[in-house]
């Protein structure tokens, strides 16, 4: 799972790994991290993507997917 | 073409990218560093991105431009460390006709902003430092020193 | 400041006209010389201008987009004999939203196309000259090849 | 009387004078210019300005006023 900006300021890491469960989705990684040290920053509700597109939490993850999660976007 | 810089960016240079002597008309928009946000004063910041889904948005906001309009477009986007009044983003459109230069110009600058991944930390003359987080109320969430991830 | 020019037109330097580090949004307009017209190959242009006049005109179109919005804005038109690809009229229009930025760049190339006296005299690949109408019906009105006015 | 572009061409000249009268009005002008040689390819409602400013045909003229005839604008 790749972390950026503030969600990676608030876990301490860009990237970590969450394991991994048949049937998982991406929903499940986001309660995964809130549970961890510094967690509780993130929302409920992140912006996430699985392999550079935008996903909804409910998209369900394959094995070699790269989920990532994106605090609000401030390009431009 | 790669969308992302690390290195100073030039409005020649993209203005060079989409001239074209069919084409008479040529729209630029150039996004600068402010030195003030929400009533601070800003001394420099920050861009990092999520950089091949940038990349990616960035690729596909041009194609979706270049279908629903008849121009050429070209855009970039700086990363790292910018001082007060760098360009931070730059779009160049040309077309036949100036109305429709205009309009690609300004939905593409309007896209960035919508969907591509790229994060600001802001370091302000007090000595503090923000994320910049459109969606909340300050515009702003305070952000550690440190780290530049 | 002078707007009628019979150098080379610079992109940058009117950027730079505007820019201010207060301002984070700029909006550019260059107008290139097509090489085509009417279904005719062009090979070069002439401007010329009632120079007074247009000098005038351009500072009033200025000041009223100003007064109009919170803007800062530079204009500059070329004159006398320019080839295929250069700028023939470049805008520049900053200010701290990109939407005025936007409508502000676009209402001052608008106003010189309006009302700024400057004439067009176009040479063709088949030998033919024409002064440039947007009155008449086809675009132009034959020109003899002489006189410079 | 100053001519521009196309009309200076048809006239053959960029600067003519006309004989001035009292109450002379720009239309006046016009009509003096459309009786010269080349003079009739002028429009009978050709754009003109005074001192600067674009005038009406009924404008009415001073000494030493600056008039102008100008072909339809071509800027930009």
């Amino acid at each position: 799972v790749l972390l950026f900006a503030r969600y990676a300021e608030l876990l301490g890491t860009e990237r970590t790994d969450v394991p991994s469960h048949p049937g998982m989705t991406v929903g499940d990684v986001v309660s995964a991290l809130r549970a961890r040290p510094g967690g509780s920053g993130l929302p409920a509700r992140p912006l996430c993507a699985v392999n550079l597109e935008q996903a909804p939490l409910g998209h369900p993850l394959a094995p070699g997917d790269e989920v990532a999660l994106l605090p609000p976007l401030a390009g431009g | 073409m790669t969308h992302l810089s690390r290195q100073p960016l030039s409005v020649e240079a993209l203005l060079a990218a989409v001239r074209d002597p069919s084409r008479g008309a040529v729209a630029i928009f150039v996004g600068d560093v402010r030195n003030h946000h929400g009533g601070r004063e800003v001394l420099r910041l920050e861009y990092s991105a999520y950089e091949p889904m940038a990349e990616k948005e960035c690729h596909a906001i041009i194609e979706d431009a270049e279908r629903r309009w008849p121009v050429s477009l070209a855009l970039a986007h700086r990363l790292g460390a910018l001082e007060v009044g760098e360009a931070a983003v730059v779009v160049a459109a040309s077309a036949s006709h100036r109305g429709e230069a205009f309009e690609a110009c300004r939905w593409v600058i309007d896209e960035v902003k919508r969907r591509v991944p790229i994060w600001k930390r802001e370091y302000y003359a007090d000595g503090t430092v923000a994320w910049v987080d459109p969606t909340a109320s300050s515009g702003v969430v305070a952000a550690g020193q440190g780290m530049a991830p």
